[in-house]
């Protein structure tokens, strides 16, 4: 089916964030959109799914005009969209989850075992088997959801399938079947609208590329005609220097030494230190346990055994607010549900964790928070203008992870653990990312970056750490070693 | 009598605007109350009353009486309910020098012009000799309450019941553990609990008759309205016709909201004409048994 | 970039974190501690007072939990959409005095069937209210509840004890050892399991109170299913209004105040949660059972009443407690 | 929608379309409309009850919003941590009548502490018992309600009346016109509104509503800070208990029932949300006029009781209503 959408504009409270969009993608495509963060692609792909009205313009459907009102609306005309955030029910097995609605039905009765042979099929049929249909779906990992997101879009054959940065969580053999699902929705003539901010996956799926910026569209083009230093210039506005700072790292004072710490059924005898001035990578799989680990050594979660040194004493963690005492900070992998407080402004949710610090009396000292969290803004160029006020829902995914950082950054850490902190973060705020990361470590911070872009753990550290099922399998110096070598520890057959 | 008020209409021609304060209007009684009231009222002509509820909510009662102040009543009639107490209500009409009649219920504490009620320990003795008759072998009788425990009408009504059963020889008193709130639905599970424990009860009085009425359903329930027999107070409609109707239902010690209201507000019209008046006045709570309950009977009453 | 990973890699098997014992996908250690708690304080019972065993007794736990356990089912339909319903004490008496009131003019099953459509009614303006408009469920039902109640004056001022021995039958009927009123509760209870557990609209209920814009997402009517929701609490409760009446024999404009607080406290000692899409019928009975026997066994001790309160209180903090203290280990 | 998507649609969010003025993050339309309203009730009320404007009426208005003014200021606390607190009119008993009995031995104002002091430990209870052990808010003080309105009876069954005149003075003194228990709650609310919005505490006690793990990861605990809730709805609770038993010149063990609703429902009139993290101070007094005024204007006209209670719940739905189309259309 052929959609087209023509001079789609849209405003939220009087401002506009999509200024008159034309866009068309035809049967058997992957039309992929890419843009930096805050550059309405978010929002161009709620209105395609009617989660959200046009101010303005039309969208058409094989040349009719449509009214989408509602979700709903979008459904019945085989419209299907997978959010960036995920929308599951935690408390609902995955086959409630993927057949809610329609349910196989004996004598008026839900026939749950039907229902779960139907699952299953269908999870098979699109190579997520691995999944079991009977299981909490809240008790699956984030990829596992994301997984049952997509298979939920999926119960009846979409003719228009939205996936936004559906991959952001995925990695190794769930990827593999994302990129093998989408070929054949698109053999089948399914029309497939990609967003993702990975623009090498972009370049290898895309049969059509769109460049969004600022709330237009600027380009349109095809992967054997551009490149991804093209798209980057172009989504950025200027030509990018080199992404990854040259890192010559002289390791100071040790800062922070993990000793055999486990935590049942998560990792186990982990050991590892960090130096001043280090920028330490933590890569593995999806479930490789390091999230927990990250968490763990922050005294979010108690170990089971092992011991923790801040520079040289031992230290032991009862809650997050030991560590962040002992100069600790992390940014977590999820910051919807552990990064922000989306009811509240940007400028509550940066000066969080400082407060307690920046008082007057009993009073919170606000002209001073004001300033700092203000030059954290500047610094890190969170979008839009003036946005310390505005609540942090309401700003665009990227600039979200940007205000979670500037939180933590605004702390002044000694060590900084990053978990995933460039997930959904365009690659002209990524290079401020590292730029920022390598300075603050040239100043001697010590900092431990969690990531599962093989990419970025090379090209932004001095060193890596791999971990395989809860276990550290390799310990490697970044300039030394290669995608290869990481991945064979990663899966546990490094030679 | 009062001045130049909006609605204070007073004067040598009798006509007054009296003032009703509620504690509550959520029991029969108490609604009873204030429609004899209003009723009494209407009768003599010329006189305009303002009712008030609070609900329950005492501070509430003490901001009725002010908004009543305000409107310039000539007379305050309270009708206090379970409250034990309003001296804050009080002191205001008081100080605004106006009359007050409490209907019911008598105030421990604070100053009022006049009270009309019953006399609750008199009507729980005089249950108390009815039983101690009708029941000369002896035998279990249970006491339900109506609470709080805070509730000095049904304490002196208890009294009076266990001061007479309590010397008698062969019987034993059983107090509910817990209160049945003055309705049917408290007194029927009350009840169900003590049969429950006491299987062997003989008779039964409750601090109202609405809770009677609900204890009989449950000894019906239970297959002994041949063994326990029921002892009430206030002359509530459906008590009189269970008595008339010889049921175990034998009796109830009369406690009229109808004659009750009518008279408190007999006595503030009296007052307020500069008569001199008794202080307080009991009203006479005759023993209704199946003989004298047709008597009793009102089908145009409100309780 | 991972995405140009040739070899396929190892999933690590999933989840990893789970209960130690799973049956049908539930965690059986809190349902069996639960079940073991309620046992525990039945025997506790049976030792303990000579006269909890006897069929009197029994019999007055089995009717004694009737009202409570017809506004706990539809309380935790109601609180799985994350809602709830504090209207259901003010439902009971209007449903019981229009009954009441209407038995001299109709046939009694027809007064009571209008007194239970009186509560559907209700339910039905509830839901409409929180649905269409999208009001707080609490404020809404807080405003029935002083509404309704008024209502019920407005209708009758004075008890209504119907004349007619028909009346009572509802109530005070057996069957053997077991009160009809008990058996019309537990049909409820069964009915209401499977509507839960194994009908469409059921699991729209729960998987509403888990993440209801997702709902609305997979195409179904969420707002019909909250309105059906409070219909079914309305309902139960307008149901539990005529049978306490006909058990009574008299109904009164002022029966129910704080009825809801029980039936809410009924479906969080089961382990529901208040802000939706988790609870379970069976708990739910349960949790009735559990504040029956605490009732039961203070008056059978004979304590006193404003020390049955302070017990009363403390005993359900120790359930929850026990509950909380399960679920966390296992 | 990605912000919203898993809040349920049914709490009264601003979902989707947002206010078109928007001040320092509040959404000044709903604000206006929300003193618009207000105002038209003055108007409404001036303009068709004669006495509404007299100086006693108005004195009995400021006097009247004391009680549910103090449980509101304490229950939005709790709130907007996602909580709530069932216990407070229990509380009011409990100190009120401790207070009283205390007056005999004990200096008047010492006494009076006391009984705030009362208050603050069984907000303390609640808190830790929530905090610590993560049990239902709901249940937890709903188990409190049953235990302190019973530990009110066990200290004294009887009310108690204390004879010293100083003992009313905190109750029926007055400042000019306005009464000293109405300034005591202004100054509540308004010491109250800079804790919330200018404190760290108050700030991370709105957070801990909003997400209450990010607050946690933030380093903030999360615990004393719920604590702290209950704590200050507990000495709201305690201070209202005392000046109520000074208002009212006796303490009674039975007061208080119900007060809890009030006091909520003043909340979420005011726009605060029940799952937390949103409510304001301002809006939650406004919220009391509200109830105070639709209470005063029936009684001004003189509606029979029973039709009060009528109204009075059709006029909170319509108030909510007309809030809630605001926001939607703005
Ligand atoms: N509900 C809302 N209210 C106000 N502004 C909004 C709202 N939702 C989005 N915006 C704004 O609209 C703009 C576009 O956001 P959108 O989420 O579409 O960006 P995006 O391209 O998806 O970015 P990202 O790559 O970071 O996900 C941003 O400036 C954002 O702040
Ligand atoms: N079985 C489970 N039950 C509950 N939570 C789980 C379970 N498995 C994973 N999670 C949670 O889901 C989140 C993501 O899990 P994931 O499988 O990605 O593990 P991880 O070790 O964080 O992976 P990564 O190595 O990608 O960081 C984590 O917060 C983890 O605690
Ligand atoms: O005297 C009355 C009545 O007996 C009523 O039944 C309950 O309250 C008492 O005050
Ligand atoms: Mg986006
Ligand atoms: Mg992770």
């Amino acid at each position: 089916m052929t959609l087209e959408l023509r001079g789609v504009r849209k405003d939220y409270g009087g401002v506009e964030v999509l200024h008159g969009v034309d866009l068309v993608g035809h049967p058997g495509e992957v039309l992929a959109v890419v843009g930096a963060n805050g550059a309405g692609k978010s929002t161009l792909i709620k209105i395609l799914s009617g989660a959200q009205p046009m101010s303005a313009g039309e969208m058409l459907m094989d040349g009719a005009t449509v009214d989408l009102r509602s979700p709903h609306d979008a459904h019945a005309r085989g419209i299907r969209t997978v959010y960036q955030e995920l929308s599951i029910v935690p408390g609902l097995s995955v086959t409630e989850n993927l057949l809610m609605g329609n349910f196989p039905r004996r004598r008026g009765l839900i026939d749950w075992a039907a229902a779960h042979a139907r699952a299953q099929e269908l999870l098979d049929g699109i190579g997520f088997g691995a999944i079991d249909p009977r299981t909490l779906a809240g008790r699956l990992s984030v990829a596992r959801q994301q997984m049952v997101e997509i298979a939920k879009a999926l119960v009846a054959e979409p003719r228009v399938l939205v996936l936004d940065e559906p991959s952001a969580v995925l990695a190794g053999s769930d990827l593999e079947a994302l990129f093998a699902l989408v070929r054949r929705l698109r053999e089948r003539g399914v029309l497939v609208v990609y967003v993702s901010h990975r623009l090498a996956e972009v370049m290898e799926l895309a049969t059509s590329i769109v460049v969004m910026k600022d709330g237009r569209v600027i380009e349109r083009t095809e992967p054997a005609r551009t490149s991804e230093t093209e798209l980057i210039g172009l989504m950025a506005g200027r030509r990018l220097e080199q992404v990854y700072p040259e890192r010559r790292a002289r390791p100071g004072d040790v800062r922070l030494s993990v000793h055999g710490l486990s935590r049942r059924g998560e990792f186990e005898d982990v050991s590892f230190e960090l130096r001043a001035g280090e920028i330490v990578g933590l890569f593995g799989l999806v479930g490789s346990g390091r999230s927990e680990l990250a968490r763990c050594v922050f005294g979010a979660e108690p170990a089971t055994s092992g011991r923790v040194q801040v520079s040289g004493g031992e230290v032991r963690f009862r809650a997050p607010s030991d560590a962040i005492a002992a100069g600790l900070a992390l940014v977590t992998e999820d910051r919807k549900r552990t990064g922000l407080v989306g009811g509240m402004s940007v400028l509550d949710n940066i000066g969080l964790t400082t407060m307690y610090g920046m008082r007057r009396g009993p009073l919170i000292d606000a002209a001073r928070r004001r300033e700092r969290v203000g030059e954290m803004i500047d610094r890190l160029s969170i979008q839009p203008e003036g946005c310390a006020s505005m609540r942090v829902a309401n700003l665009s995914g990227g600039n979200q992870q940007k205000a979670v950082l500037a939180k933590w950054l605004l702390a002044e850490p000694r060590v900084l653990i990053l978990d995933e902190p460039t997930r959904g973060v365009d690659m002209s705020t990524r290079i401020a990312i590292y730029r920022m990361i390598d300075d603050l470590a040239r100043g001697g911070l010590a900092v431990l970056l969690v990531s599962s872009d093989l990419t970025e753990v090379l090209g932004a550290t001095d060193r890596i750490l791999v971990m395989n099922q809860g276990r550290v399998t390799g310990e490697l110096r970044s300039d030394r070693t290669t995608e290869d070598e990481i991945l064979a520890h990663a899966i546990g057959r490094a030679a | 009598s009062s001045g130049s008020g909006d609605t204070g209409a007073a004067g040598d021609d009798g006509s007054y605007t009296i003032g009703v304060a509620n504690f509550t209007l959520g029991g029969p009684y108490f609604s009873g109350m204030d429609k004899a009231i209003a009723a009494e009222a209407k009768k003599k002509g010329k006189i305009e009353i303002i009712s008030t509820d609070a609900n329950g909510d005492a501070a509430k009662l003490a901001s009725n009486v002010e908004d009543l102040l305000s409107k310039n009543v000539d007379a305050v009639i309270i009708s206090g309910g379970p409250l034990e107490s309003a001296p804050a209500a009080l002191n205001a009409i008081n100080s605004a020098g106006k009359p007050v009649v409490l209907v019911d219920r008598k105030f421990q504490t604070g100053e009022y012009t006049s009270w009309i009620g019953p006399d609750n320990e008199a009507i729980g003795r005089q249950n108390g000799e009815f039983l101690a008759q009708k029941l000369p072998d002896g035998g279990k009788v249970a006491i339900i309450k109506g609470g709080p425990a805070d509730n000095s009408i049904g304490l002196a009504r208890t009294n009076g019941v266990k001061s007479v059963l309590q010397g008698k020889t062969g019987i034993t008193l059983v107090e509910a553990p817990d209160f049945g709130n003055w309705g049917s639905d408290g007194g029927l599970t009350v009840m169900e609990s003590l049969l429950a424990t006491n299987a062997d009860l003989k008779a039964v009085f409750c601090e109202n008759d609405a809770m009677c009425l609900g204890a009989q359903r449950a000894i019906a329930d239970a297959g002994k309205a041949d063994q326990v027999i029921i002892a009430g107070v206030d002359g509530q409609a459906e008590a009189l016709k269970a008595i008339l109707d010889g049921t175990n239902y034998l009796v109830t010690g009369l406690n009229d909201a109808d004659v009750i209201g009518a008279m408190g507000l007999d006595r503030a019209v009296e007052i307020l004409s500069g008569a001199t008046v008794e202080k307080d006045t009991v009203v006479p709570s005759p023993m209704i048994t199946k003989e004298n309950a047709a008597q009793y009977q009102n089908p145009d009453g409100s309780f | 970039m991972t995405g140009q990973l040739t070899e396929p890699a190892l999933t690590p098997t999933e989840p990893r974190r789970l209960p130690r014992l799973v049956l049908a996908g539930r965690d059986i250690t809190v349902a069996t501690a639960f079940v073991a708690l309620i046992a525990l304080l039945v025997v506790v019972a049976a030792l303990t007072a000579e006269t909890f065993l006897t069929p009197t007794n029994l019999t007055n736990l089995l009717k004694q939990m009737v009202t409570t356990g017809l506004l706990s089912f539809g309380m935790l339909v109601v609180i799985l959409t994350g809602g709830i319903d504090l209207s259901v004490g003010s439902i009971v008496a209007f449903s019981g005095i229009l009954t009441a009131g209407l038995v001299s003019g109709l046939p009694i099953p027809v007064a009571m069937a209008v007194g239970v459509v009186s509560g559907i009614g209700f339910g039905l303006i509830n839901g409409a209210l929180i649905a269409r408009f999208e009001l707080a469920p609490f404020v809404v039902t807080l405003a029935a509840l002083t509404t309704i109640r008024g209502l019920a004056f407005v209708y009758s001022e004075v008890p209504i004890a119907p004349e007619d021995p028909g009346f009572f039958t509802l109530g005070s009927a057996t069957l053997g050892p077991v009160p009809v009123s008990t058996l019309v509760m537990l049909a409820v209870f069964a009915v209401g399991g499977v509507f839960l557990t194994r009908t469409p609209p059921g699991r729209s209920i729960v998987a509403i109170g888990g993440n209801a814009e997702t709902v609305r997402l997979a195409g179904i009517n969420v707002r019909r299913h909250v309105v059906l929701a409070y219909t079914i609490s309305g309902a139960c409760a307008g149901l539990a209004g005529v049978v306490l009446a006909s058990r009574v024999g008299i109904a009164q404009p002022s029966v129910g105040v704080a009825f809801e607080l029980d039936a809410i406290a009924a479906c969080v000692i089961g382990g529901a949660s208040l802000a939706g899409g988790r609870g379970s019928v069976r708990a739910t009975f349960g949790g009735v059972l559990v504040l029956v026997l605490i009732n039961n066994l203070l008056n059978l001790y004979g304590v006193q009443s404003f020390w049955q309160q302070v017990l009363k209180g403390l005993i359900i903090i120790a359930v929850i407690l026990v509950q909380r203290t399960n679920r966390v280990r296992s």
